[in-house]
């Protein structure tokens, strides 16, 4: 079985991007072999008002029977913006949402700021997993001059844990040296429920990863539709035998996503 | 007969917008009366490579046969990404555009860099309107990733000073059109049409005083404004201001002329 | 002679230049014309002139002549007009209770004027509590029917709050002018008001809530504010009500509005943007029972508590 | 990669017992996903299709700090028989490339040549600054079986510093692999979104040396490396000599379709310049069919070594 953790839908602004429907993404996950997605809207990175792109995929996925088994939506939440306590019971309630995915950078807050810390508490005390991602685009070349230049390291997540260390978190798409946490830190990080996404730039080693963080902290996901849909897994399916072999790589493949998402 | 000559398609990043497909904008077109609308795709706003933006728009116009009699393709040009001429001369010989629309705000240049200076006078030797557009959004409502800055309507005239003969849209006339002596005659003088989505042309029977009746075309800037509003600025005209005749021509004669349909 | 007459007269002359024209457009002729509401009434002045209109926010100054506005009112099917007359960040006024005066003075001259086109506003400044309530006085015994408030201090000032019981008193409704200038994010200081005092949606919230039985009016959704913000807040206190007046006539926010502050809580109005202030309830996706409401009847309900409806 | 257990199999083995999981699940919007079968992909094994490939990676680097061994186990591990591999100075405070210094690098690169004789291709690195230096290292570095060059930040590609060595590399008829960086946001390359690194050779740079020398070999490095791969195809796209790797840690979904829309499937090249996982992904994913995945992994380069006789096979 196979789980992506990190797949969206919807329009990118600043670049044509192919993939980028639930249908397109179905076809995607039938070719290769993946059995279900954890999928947000793009639109909501952008609109100020972001529940009306968490009612776009909720149509989305209401379109074909099809959707249903194979997709967990997320919402995207702005803790900023008026009304998303409100907008957060409806994507829970009648959407059944899993999980939430904040984008700080592209909602202009701090990770830290009260609202912020408050959401994640909700949701924790709710049962959603809350996704952060380290960034969307590579702020050096591909990036649009109206896109931001931010993106986050390991150690930017690290106040968020401190604070709620009982949620449960997705760090998706990681950047910047993973290596760069302290001891303690690093304990930390290993005493949280979370999962990396195997789409980051930052796993060039996946096996070192591993050694360093353990096998349950990383999941499949694939970045999709900004991202290539391979590199991703191919990170898992070439871990070796004294790199935790296929015990490994079955919890990355959807054992840690199962557990953490509770199927 | 109602053209519209300021409609968009494709998606706008800050905001849902309710009517933004070849089929949606037609469907509003026959509830509302309009027979033709000048059309191009808003991710070329965005989009660093707007040639995608433009052939997505051709490749929906294409999707269905009722769309060609209904919409008139405009392409979305950036004169400082590579390729652009190319990516013209494409619009124009395989998807048949009437012209060209400029976003120099959003793309980052200067309307009188030399090669926004070029790429008008290239449109214009190829028969080409070029389009620019005051402001997508107001500035004040707008999301803070969006741009600030706005045109008033003298910001425009720089290139047609450059380039006198082209012809020229100016879209959703927002902000401060006063015009010295000089510029008001070389609008007056100018192939321009102005159309009437913009909050600027409420006192539309005093620019037509200004600037002649066969300045201004029906425009709704849809669907970022509503459908209407440009409408009504046209049809409430007192017969004191403009009778039907001239009505007519803000309604459609003055857009099938400059676009020679 | 009206549009589709004008299509058929054209039909064929259009279609020879037509296919002489654009590749993409020949054959525009050969499908029928499109046919919808305005065409077939028509054209879009028989839609506007189908709905009876108060316009609720409207304003007059010195250098503009009332005529004016009974002139395109008239064009555009508008019975009444809310008016007040303020003093502004711009005029370099600080609304002394002179100023005050001389503004109401004003809206009195254009009532008696048009004496069954204008309802008159009071407009005050709260820092002069006594003087307030004295022109409050003032106003209503010639005839006012409500209340505009600008930026001078916030609506949810303690300052305001004789004033608000006043009204609740004389069953009159505040207009309060308001902004929600932020980019995203809510009010941060970065994407903020440019006026200090100017009320933004949660003072209206904070309020609305203090007093429940007052009527609050937030000014001009379409005046360049978040109006999807301003809804989410909003939604929750039945005693806001908000009109749809404003230059940006964007094309969802009458919508938009209507799904979160239900189609009893809007008004149609104007704020210098006629044309604007018609169309965007016009080209709504609404039903022509919430278009009369929203145009005419709304309104009347509220003047109908202080006796002051028209009939 | 006998010890990979093939994942279809995998699944098959798990197939009940995931679905007694699921069945006895609270979720609300996946009941039934075990009902409808259909909705099970079809089996994809990644590996299959990794090893199915031949490979040449077109764009890799030895460095003091970094042992060969890692390149070859992650290698062995791809599947990529051959990489060409060169070691560089980017240009920096305190980091000059002088001779001492590319002498240096290039020793390395003959080091790791003989260490694992067969799997490196050496590129050699120089400073066109030192024209007569970079002559002789050239000659030095193609003597002991270098088969190309590679050249950095120093100097941009069409500085005239550059013609004697390019024209040195026509008479050898090998490929100039060239740093380069298309750094704008939009708007071409104003200063304001401009490239960091002022010597770095652009597009335009890239195009106006290939008309100058069209009988050279010129190798755009890293299309993913975090440039706008669009405009940068857009440029090259008339200069059939310019060839492009892959290579990058940006595996942007859309870039190996968009470079062969414009580049066409011949002038692309396999690389990972350190994203050993991104430089096959990003291919494999993509709208190929075999015979270009074929040519992008392993032929094109090996057409590019077969004119100075240094092909594989």
């Amino acid at each position: 079985m196979l789980i992506d953790i990190n797949a969206s839908t919807g329009h990118w602004p600043f670049q044509q991007m192919q993939n980028s429907s639930c249908n397109e993404i179905l076809a995607r996950m039938d070719r290769y072999g993946v059995d279900l997605s954890v999928v947000s809207n793009l639109n909501g990175i952008f609109y100020k008002n972001v529940q009306a792109a968490n009612e776009e995929l909720h149509e989305e996925l209401m379109s074909d029977r099809r959707f249903k088994d194979r997709f967990f939506p997320f919402a995207i939440i702005n803790p900023q913006y008026a009304g998303w306590r409100q907008d957060l019971d409806i994507c829970v309630n009648k959407m059944g949402v899993r999980g939430i995915r904040l984008y700080p950078v592209y909602h202009d807050y701090e990770l830290s700021d009260p609202s912020c810390i408050d959401l994640v508490k909700i949701a924790r005390d709710m049962g959603l997993i809350v996704g952060f991602t380290f960034r969307m685009f590579d702020p050096r070349g591909p990036r649009h001059w109206m896109d931001t230049t931010i993106q986050w390291n390991l150690g930017d997540m690290i106040p968020v844990i401190q604070e709620v260390p009982d949620a449960t978190y997705f760090f998706l798409n990681v950047v910047g040296n993973i290596f760069v946490l302290n001891e303690s830190e690093r304990a930390l990080l290993k005493k949280t429920t979370v999962l990396i996404d195997t789409s980051g730039a930052s796993l060039g080693n996946m096996g070192n990863a591993i050694a360093t963080y353990g096998a349950g902290k990383f999941a499949f996901g694939t970045h999709t539709p900004i991202l290539d849909y391979l590199t991703g897994l191919l990170r898992i399916e070439s871990l070796r035998e004294n790199e935790g072999g296929e015990a490994a790589r079955d919890q990355l493949r959807s054992g840690n996503a199962r557990k953490i998402l509770g199927i | 007969m109602l053209i519209d000559i300021n409609a968009n398609t494709g998606h706008w990043p800050f905001r849902q917008t309710s009517c933004n497909s070849c089929r949606q904008l037609v469907a509003r077109m026959d509830e509302s009366g309009t027979d033709l609308s000048v059309v191009s795709n808003m991710n070329g706003i965005f989009y660093k490579n707007t040639q995608a933006a433009n052939e997505e728009l051709n490749e929906e116009l294409k999707s269905d046969r009722s769309f060609n009699n209904r919409l008139i393709p405009f392409a979305i040009i950036n004169p400082v990404y590579a390729g652009w001429k190319d990516d013209l001369d494409t619009c124009l010989n395989k998807m048949g555009i009437k012209g060209i629309r400029l976003y120099p705000l959003y793309h980052d240049y200067d309307l009188t860099d030399p090669s926004c200076v070029e790429l008008v006078r290239y449109a214009r030797d190829k028969g080409l309107i070029v389009a620019l557009t005051l402001r997508m959004v107001d500035s004040r409502s707008r999301s803070w990733m969006d741009i600030t800055a706005e045109w008033n309507l003298r910001d425009v005239i720089p290139i047609m000073k450059e380039v006198p003969d082209a012809r020229y849209f100016i879209l959703n006339i927002a902000g401060d059109i006063r015009l010295s002596q000089a510029d008001t005659d070389l609008m007056i003088k100018s192939d321009t049409l102005m159309d009437t989505s913009g909050r600027s042309t409420s006192g539309l029977g005093n620019l037509i005083s200004t600037y002649g009746a066969g300045k201004f075309a029906f425009g709704t800037h849809t669907p970022i404004l509503d459908y209407l509003t440009g409408l009504l600025r046209i049809e409430s005209l007192s017969e004191r201001v403009a009778d039907e005749t001239i009505k007519d021509l803000l309604r459609a004669g003055n857009a099938r002329r400059i676009l020679g349909i | 002679m009206n549009r589709r007459k004008f299509f058929r007269n054209s039909a064929v002359s259009a279609a020879g230049m037509l296919s002489a024209g654009i590749p993409g457009l020949t054959g525009c002729l050969d499908s029928a014309p499109p046919a919808g509401p305005f065409s077939s009434s028509g054209n879009i002045m028989k839609e506007v002139m189908k709905y009876r209109k108060i316009n609720t926010h409207e304003h007059v100054r010195p250098d503009i002549s009332p005529g004016a506005l009974i002139e395109v009112s008239d064009r555009l099917g508008i019975e009444k007009l809310v008016i007040s007359s303020i003093v502004t960040e711009y005029s370099g006024k600080s609304a002394t209770p002179q100023e005050f005066r001389d503004c109401n003075d004003l809206v009195l001259k254009a009532m008696k004027q048009y004496p069954d086109r204008f309802l008159g506003q009071a407009f005050l400044n709260p820092v002069y509590g006594k003087e307030s309530l004295e022109e409050i006085k003032r106003c209503m015994d010639q005839g006012m029917t409500g209340l505009k408030v600008y930026n001078q201090v916030k609506i949810n000032d303690p300052l305001f709050y004789p004033v608000i019981e006043k009204l609740i008193d004389l069953k009159m409704i505040i207009l309060v002018h308001a902004f929600c200038g932020l980019g995203m994010g809510g009010h941060r200081p970065k994407y903020g008001n440019t006026e200090p005092n100017t009320s933004i949606p949660e003072d209206f919230a904070g309020v609305a809530k203090r007093y429940p039985e007052g009527m609050f009016q937030y000014a001009h959704l379409h005046g360049g504010g978040d109006w999807e913000y301003t809804c989410r807040i909003l939604q929750d206190y039945p005693n806001v009500y908000a009109d749809l007046s404003g230059s940006n006539n964007e094309a969802d926010a009458v919508d938009f509005a209507v799904r979160y502050l239900g189609e009893d809580r809007l008004f149609f109005g104007t704020d210098g943007s006629h044309f604007q202030g018609v169309g965007t309830i016009l080209s709504s996706r609404l039903s022509d029972a919430q278009k009369e409401k929203i145009f005419f009847c709304n309104y009347n309900d509220v003047l109908k508590r202080s006796g002051n409806h028209v009939n | 990669m006998a010890n990979l257990i093939n994942r279809r199999n995998f699944f098959k083995k798990t197939a009940l017992p995931v679905t007694g999981i699921m069945m006895g699940s609270s979720i609300s919007g996946l009941s039934g996903c075990q009902r409808s079968g259909a909705a099970m992909p079809a089996s994809y094994d990644i590996m299959e299709e990794v090893m199915k490939y031949r490979k040449i990676n077109s764009h890799e680097h030895v460095w003091p700090d970094v042992s060969p061994d890692a390149l070859i186990d992650f290698s062995d591990r791809l599947g990529v028989e051959k990489l060409a591999i060169s070691s560089i100075i980017p240009a920096g405070p305190g980091r000059e490339a002088n001779p001492q210094g590319f002498r240096a690098c290039n020793d390395l690169v003959l080091k790791a040549m003989k260490k694992y004789p067969g799997r490196f291709l050496g590129q050699a690195f120089l400073n066109p600054v030192y024209g007569k230096e970079s002559l002789e290292e050239i000659k030095r570095c193609i003597d002991q079986g270098m088969i190309g060059l590679k050249i950095y930040n120093q100097v941009k590609i069409n500085d005239p510093l550059f013609y004697p060595v390019i024209e040195k590399l026509i008479d050898l008829k090998m490929v100039m692999l060239v740093h380069a960086h298309c750094g704008l946001g939009v708007g071409g390359y104003r200063p304001r979104y401009g490239n960091v690194q002022p010597n770095a050779s652009i597009p335009e740079d890239f195009a106006m040396a290939a008309k100058r020398y069209p009988e050279a070999i010129f190798q755009y490095a890293h299309l993913h490396g975090g440039s706008d791969w669009e405009y940068a195809c857009r440029v090259l796209k008339d200069y059939p000599n310019v060839y492009a790797d892959l290579s990058g840690s940006n595996n942007e979904a859309n870039t190996v379709n968009f470079a062969l829309k414009h580049l066409g499937e011949d002038r692309l090249l396999f690389g990972s310049d350190g994203s050993y996982y991104q430089g096959i992904g990003t291919i494999l994913s993509s709208d190929l069919n075999d015979a270009q995945r074929k040519k992008i992994f392993f032929d094109n380069f090996n057409n590019i070594l077969r004119k100075s006789g240094n092909n594989v096979d």
